[in-house]
């Protein structure tokens, strides 16, 4: 389940739907990472451009993955302005085993990282400035240089 | 023609390529100053599959996403 | 923060409190282990016995642990009772950092499951069993055998 | 006197032995058949600590837990 919304995430709701679908399918672990937007470098808060068709493409190939395991994998992520103290990003395995939930949370955010094409943006002065130096170039990037 | 666009940070408008493979669309960016700086770091995909092989021919209809550094969460 | 509650836990109540908590605390990432009690076995739910003296220090000494990487530890569990799909354990990890973040709620929640002094029964027909084979010899048993 | 507490699924209540030291305690549950087959995969805490010593002395006052496998969560 991939949700994209314009915007900071309504955690409490989010995590509520979450819980009552994780409760449905019988399953004994849930495990979830919630992102939550720091007061650091003087930044007012963050913004995120992403493209839907890739990411959409990314998410299905991990629920593949995930679906060897009998586990589903939930993500919630924001385009446009996220301000201090709010969420911009959750992700989360539901599954019947508790090895399968902490392994498969660990590598589904650090791919997530590394892969998913979202750019984040410093929010200063009221500019969007990339945040170049944080971002990661995806594997296989260079093929036209 | 393909339609090459450029996402996130690079802010330019998609434009259309008569190209037939990757290789010939990588000649015409590195030579453009808006894009050349960008490519080291830009993974690149077709009709939304990212893919790894310069050979790949393109056909009419095409479409080339250009995928600067990416940093969600 | 410990807390301990008579039968199933509220997890909306308590996500809600904890993700407050969390973004006062300016920390970018908050994990979370939820413990759902699944339908298997004919079950009719599970109950619980805590030593809370010793589940204190054990958590306190995990705490400890948790300051050097300035995270901050959560965990929530019922005492008695507990009926199908409800929620009887949650754990969290609350850090600045990702890597800090999924790597110690593995960890933490391994040793749990390795030390923490709670005692699992099978709720059937109305009788309390307990969960010998699910349950595991505190590191350091057998020392009066 | 030693105070010794049996937790969870053992059921036993809590028991007053005139010992000095785990040695000695330990000899006297291995001959009590309430105890004896659960010792092995018991670990033991004095206060509320859990010890690895059997050597241990004990002196009057001290609390000793015997403490069953676990499963939390």
């Amino acid at each position: 389940m991939l949700e994209i919304y314009k915007g900071a995430l309504e955690v409490k709701e989010i995590e509520s739907r979450w819980l009552d679908l994780a409760i449905s399918q019988n399953c004994g672990a849930f495990i979830k990472f919630v992102g939550i937007v720091r007061d650091e470098n003087s930044i007012e808060g963050l913004s995120f451009d992403i493209y839907r068709p890739i990411l959409e493409r990314w998410f299905e190939s991990w629920q593949k993955r995930a679906d060897e395991n009998k586990a589903k994998l939930f993500m919630a992520h924001s385009e446009g302005d996220v301000l201090l103290g709010q969420s911009s990003y959750i992700a989360g395995v539901l599954s019947p085993k508790r090895r399968v939930a902490l392994e498969l949370i660990d590598e589904f955010v650090e791919d997530f990282k590394a892969s998913a094409p979202i750019w984040k943006y410093d929010l200063v002065g009221g500019e969007r400035i990339y945040a170049k130096d944080r971002s990661t170039a995806i594997k296989g990037s260079g093929l036209l240089a | 023609m393909v339609e090459v666009s450029f996402l996130g940070p690079i802010q330019e408008e998609p434009i259309s390529y008569d190209v037939s493979n990757l290789k010939e669309l990588s000649l015409i960016l590195k030579k453009d100053e808006r894009f050349s700086k960008w490519l080291e770091n830009c993974a690149v995909a077709l009709n939304d599959e990212i893919v790894y092989d310069l050979n790949l021919n393109l056909k009419d209809g095409d479409k080339v996403t250009i995928l600067p550094p990416v940093c969600g969460g």
